[in-house]
């Protein structure tokens, strides 16, 4: 059987998704068996690459950066899980949502300048801070997206179902406290 | 706990009422009170009464209304922002208001909105910073066979446009 | 009292004449979903979760103000049903702020256990991510305005058990929102007796105990109960 | 009051008659249009002429033709003047003394009006509504006194079943049926509600009869309350109409001095009062039980029923609501007879129904035709088409809880059950016509969002699926919608139809499923194919984000 080529993402989330993850444990051995891991946080891979098999998505869709990314994961895989309630709900960072359109300004105000405690200044060089979205959204609302895994983060039992069925080839059905949000 | 409680029951009740003595309006109100006996069923026609005496319906006048009619302020407050007519505001000098009916939509009426939000810069439900005027949407006037008509200063008038609407409003801001 | 025979789910069941379809369901172990309904007060038929099919009725009835009738079949739990439910809640979630992972009712809450036992995995809806306030300055407890979901159980429980008519729904549709007294700040308001029943009836973290933190804030609806039964039934000791 | 001092009143009324009589149109819409002082110059222009003996000039209600007002018919040369201004007094006096006129006329034998089947309207545009004595000319309150006298409230009932009449609020249901059962539920204490809280945007047909005939409603009322064996009426009327209010006020007054109201109507023991209640800007104050709560004094929000009004209304007693073009009905029904009325019309729709004729048409204004009439003879023969050279699209039946019905089903007739089969309504009678300028996705936007301003907020469905609704709406119009919005928008229609609490989350859907259903290509030119490529015509990515308070 070939070897599953597996990535995960992480857009705008505390990267406890990736830690519950890493919680998987013996698991992990059992995977490295079965995958290649070809783009993560977690190695060394500068480039998105084609033909990924499954890709876990942390995080909430931010900044352009998240933007780009996303549309190319997407072209160049076969199946995206949200991994997470960021990923799902667009959770804590869309609360910046709140302050309503245009908010961006307000965001990096408040984080930059009224909250800073040394050398106040906006972080805008061009090139090196991706400029923000409008709107914090979850994945689903920009590109499609086959399976969510929601929880805060998404215990490693149940990343295991997920991950675990679609190595199978089964369909992965979480149901119950299993897709508690939070 | 209870004494202070009931302290500052007595303050906030009292200086409504302190407020209310002094203000002829208010006894006009009370009349028309009385006219229903005070009765709790009656509390949208009080309501009617008090804008029309008082414009809008301040927290006072509702603490005071509440209190004639021996209902919990929260029932008042309820009531008085359930319904659209009634205003928590104070309006400005002259009102327009825009008629939203289907008749008056097919025939324009967005647009004639739309110029006047351009012209005077504020949103339906607001008031200029002159306090001028304040733009208003009705939702249907029953002015549908003089499609589109606008409300000025209670003068419904027929077959607007949008030049004719921030005309309007310019002989205001000129008055 | 005469009973009614009628079925549920296909199974016969008897019911108190003048018993609601919710109540029969109830004592039958039935579980109908409803986030409005709240045992000891009056029902309003708010929450539409509680929808159940009649046979010979084109329309869906809510359970839990629908008399039952000799001979009745009713249905709770088809595929229709289940997919008004899921979107329901996904409605609800979309509509205000329900940010589980930093609600004090976190593993406490009705919406998020419907939510996950009517197997939603994620909302389809765009968020509306309005902006709502919370109110701190009750002296026992909170008010978030992004958890609530209008179910009226607070401003019932204030005005029909506690009677302090503290509580009450300001303006409408959308815009609609818990006010106490004359919309003002909850510390202010000279009516609320502080007895905390709206806080043990909330289904969400919109009213909480101040103090608790995340995950922390559990309800207790056996007072509730108890005063309701003392009540209605004279009975001022509890059963257990 | 007794029979005799009726008809008295109604004889010393039609002898003072004058030969010529100039009718001014004094309704809401003539009167915007500068009516008031057309009335003045035209009674000075009288009494200048020194023909105060033979000319009256008589404030009445609507004359029907609203798009050429001010309107004024002089009879019985059968002139109708129509955009009159004050100046045009003096010539339209010289005019009925055998002069030659300038101003303008309009044909009073034209389509607009000789298609007409005058029922409700019957008074309207020729009694003055602010005098009691004009309506008793017209036999106004006779009906009231037969019923007194010689029927028994079953009997009344009875003829109200035979009739036919259906509620011209909007459902349909059978009047006599719904008279039945408040007058079979058991209480001391019962009510009548006339509904007049003519919600639909684009309807103003209660709102003429209000300011037209004010006394048909009230006597029809004091039937229904001797029927059903009430004592007190409520008139739940819109703040929006001050007319109709000052002239129901008057109204009420003046049917009160007479002993037409109040205590021992025509010396029986039969009491009835009526009070007015004012709304106060709230569509959904139209459905009944939130109209009830309403006129407690409550926030108007509507309740599940069972129990019905007829059973349990307001304050818990059995409640009678009925329409005000209902009610209006009443009166010529016991007058002529229910097998006189069930002779017009269709087998299941009898009688007339008025409709407010708007939007882009030609001739704008009240029509009553009998049930069945065709949407084109009305729209075509009597609107006179769209103007301007347009070609009609579509006509708007039913408000917000009503649909769009396309130009090529205009052979429909007008009755209850053949605008519901092309998911219409028959509605309260608003009637906009729309053409080839309307874009329909647009309009189905625009009847959502005032359904999601008037939700009032109680169930889920409708408080959250409106605004959803309207969200994608605009996302469709936006270009930004993929066909899995327009599958999502499909089943929250469906969705909130299915579970809303009243009729207004239940009817919601309607103005988009119709146009879903007859303009379906308007919305598919609309979407982006899928979420995988950037949306066409550079709409930008994101949506902005919407803050809902």
């Amino acid at each position: 059987m070939d070897r599953v080529r597996l990535a995960t993402v992480w857009f705008g989330g505390c990267s406890g998704c990736h830690m519950s993850f890493l919680d998987l444990d013996e698991f992990l051995i059992e995977l490295a068996a079965r995958v290649d891991l070809v783009y993560s946080p977690v190695v060394d891979m500068k480039e998105y690459p084609e033909k990924v098999d499954v890709c876990l998505i942390e995080g909430a869709i931010c900044n352009q950066d998240n933007l780009d990314l996303l549309h190319k994961v997407r072209a160049r895989t076969k199946v995206l899980v949200s991994f997470g309630d960021c990923a799902v709900t667009a959770n804590v960072p869309a609360i910046r949502n709140q302050l309503g359109a245009g908010n961006t300004e307000n965001v990096l105000q408040r984080a930059y300048i009224d909250n800073a405690q040394n050398n106040p200044c906006l972080p805008k060089c061009e090139g090196i801070v991706p400029a923000l979205l409008p709107r914090v959204m979850p994945v689903h609302e920009v590109v499609r997206v086959e399976y969510f895994l929601p929880g805060c983060p998404p215990p490693a039992s149940n990343i295991k179902a997920l991950v675990g069925a679609l190595l199978s080839g089964a369909t992965p059905k979480l149901e119950g406290m299993q897709l508690k949000f939070g | 706990m209870i004494a202070t409680t009931a302290e500052k029951k007595q303050g906030r009740l009292r200086a409504a009422l302190d407020h209310a003595s002094g203000d002829k309006r208010f006894k006009i109100l009370e009349a028309h009170m009385k006219k229903f006996q005070y009765r709790q069923d009656a509390l949208i026609e009080i309501l009617h009464k008090a804008q029309e005496l008082f414009g809008f319906l301040e927290d006072d006048l509702l603490l005071f209304v509440s209190y004639k009619l021996k209902l919990p302020p929260s029932r008042v407050y309820g009531v008085a922002t359930f319904y659209h007519f009634f205003s928590l505001k104070p309006q400005g000098q002259h009102t327009c208001v825009v008629c939203l009916g289907t008749a008056c939509y097919v025939k324009g009426a967005d647009k004639i909105l739309a110029a006047i939000e351009g012209h005077s810069k504020i949103k339906p439900g607001e008031t200029t910073p002159d306090n001028r005027v304040s733009l208003l949407t009705a939702r249907c006037i029953g002015a549908c066979g003089i499609a589109p008509a606008v409300v000025y200063d209670g003068a419904v008038t027929p077959r607007q446009t949008a030049t004719a609407a921030v005309g309007q409003i310019q002989k205001w801001e000129a008055a | 009292m005469a009973a009614k025979t009628l079925t549920i789910n296909g199974l016969q069941i008897s019911a108190e004449e003048g018993a609601t379809i919710l109540q029969a369901a109830d004592e039958a172990n039935v579980k109908i979903p409803t986030l409005c309904h709240l045992d000891g007060v009056y029902d309003v038929g708010a929450c539409r979760l509680c929808l159940v099919e009649v046979a010979g009725v084109p329309k869906l009835l809510p359970a839990c103000t629908t008399k039952v009738v000799e001979g009745m079949e009713v249905k709770t739990d088809t595929e229709r049903l289940r997919k008004y439910r899921r979107m329901t809640l996904e409605l609800l979630l979309a509509e205000r702020n329900h940010v589980c992972a930093v609600c004090v009712a976190n593993g406490h809450c009705e919406l998020q256990a419907f939510a996950w036992s009517l197997g939603i995995d994620h909302v389809r809806y765009d968020y509306c991510f309005p902006k709502w306030s919370v109110d701190n300055t009750h002296r026992l407890f909170g008010m978030d305005h992004n958890r609530c979901i209008l179910c009226t159980r607070c401003v019932r429980v204030c005005w029909h058990i506690e009677g302090a008519g503290t509580k009450n729904v300001s303006g409408r549709g959308g815009h609609a929102r818990i006010i106490s007294d004359l919309n003002q700040p909850w510390g202010e308001a000279d009516s609320c007796t502080s007895c905390g029943k709206c806080v043990q009836a909330c289904p969400t973290g919109a009213l909480f105990h101040k103090g608790s933190t995340v995950a922390e804030m559990e309800r207790d609806r056996s007072k509730l109960e108890f005063i309701v039964t003392a009540r209605e039934k004279k009975q001022w000791i509890a059963s257990d | 009051m007794i029979l005799n001092d009726l008809i008295e009143i109604k004889n010393a009324e039609l002898a003072g008659r004058k030969k010529i009589t100039l009718r001014c149109c004094m309704a809401a819409g003539c009167l915007s249009c500068g009516a008031k002082g057309v009335k003045q110059q035209l009674d000075k222009a009288v009494a200048d002429a020194g023909l105060q003996d033979q000319v009256e000039v008589r404030g009445v209600g609507c004359m029907k033709l609203c798009c050429e007002g001010p309107l004024v018919q002089a009879d019985p040369q059968n002139s109708l003047y129509i955009k009159v201004t004050p100046e045009n007094a003096p010539s339209i006096v010289a005019a009925i003394q055998g002069g030659q006129t300038s101003v303008a006329q309009t044909d009073p034998d034209a389509a607009f009006f000789k298609r007409q089947l005058f029922i409700v309207l019957a008074n309207s545009g020729v009694v003055d509504p602010e005098r009691i004595e004009s309506y008793i000319a017209a036999d106004g309150y006779q009906a009231l006194h037969e019923v007194l006298n010689e029927m028994a409230p079953k009997n009344v009932v009875e003829s109200m079943v035979q009739s036919g009449l259906r509620g011209r609020g909007g459902a349909g249901f059978p009047t006599g049926l719904k008279w039945g059962t408040v007058a079979k539920s058991p209480g001391a204490k019962k009510y009548v509600i006339c509904n007049a809280d003519e919600g639909d945007p684009g309807a103003f047909m209660d709102r003429s009869v209000l300011e037209s005939d004010p006394h048909s409603v009230l006597e029809g009322m004091a039937i229904a309350a001797y029927a059903v064996g009430a004592d007190q009426g409520f008139i739940y009327v819109r703040a929006e109409y001050p007319l109709a209010i000052s002239r129901l006020q008057l109204a009420i007054k003046q049917a009160k001095q007479m002993g037409l109201l109040g205590a021992g109507i025509f010396e029986s023991p039969f009491s009835f009062n009526v009070d007015l209640r004012i709304g106060a800007g709230a569509f959904v104050c139209g459905e009944e039980t939130a109209l009830m709560a309403s006129v407690e004094g409550k926030r108007g929000t509507p309740r599940p029923r069972p129990p019905f009004p007829a059973e349990s209304g307001l304050w818990g007693s059995p409640t009678l609501i009925n329409n005000v073009e209902t009610f209006a009905n009443v009166p010529p029904i016991m007058r002529r007879g229910p097998e006189w009325f069930a002779g017009i019309g269709t087998e299941k729709s009898k009688g007339t129904k008025v409709f407010a004729l708007a939007g882009k048409i030609k001739n704008t204004g009240l029509i009553e035709v009998p049930m069945g009439t065709p949407l084109s003879v009305i729209v075509q023969d009597m609107g006179g088409g769209a103007p301007d050279g347009g070609q009609i699209k579509a006509v708007q039946t039913g408000g917000p809880s009503g649909g769009c019905i396309p130009a090529e089903h205009l052979d429909t007739p007008v009755d209850y059950e053949s605008l519901g089969k092309l998911g219409s309504i028959m509605g309260s009678g608003g009637m906009i016509v729309m053409d080839d300028q309307t874009n329909m996705v647009e309009i189905a936007r625009f009847f959502m969002e005032f359904c999601m301003d008037e939700s009032c907020g109680k169930c889920i469905p409708c408080r959250t699926g409106t605004v959803q609704m309207h969200h994608l709406l605009d996302k469709i119009i936006q270009r930004q919608a993929t066909p899995a919005d327009m599958a999502r928008l499909e089943e929250l229609c469906d969705m909130v139809k299915s579970t809303s609490l009243c009729g207004l989350g239940q009817t919601a859907p309607n103005p988009t499923l119709s146009t879903l259903r007859f303009f379906r290509h308007e919305y598919e030119q609309l979407l982006r194919p899928d979420l995988s490529g950037p949306p066409p015509n550079g709409a930008s990515e994101t949506r902005s984000a919407s803050a809902a308070s």
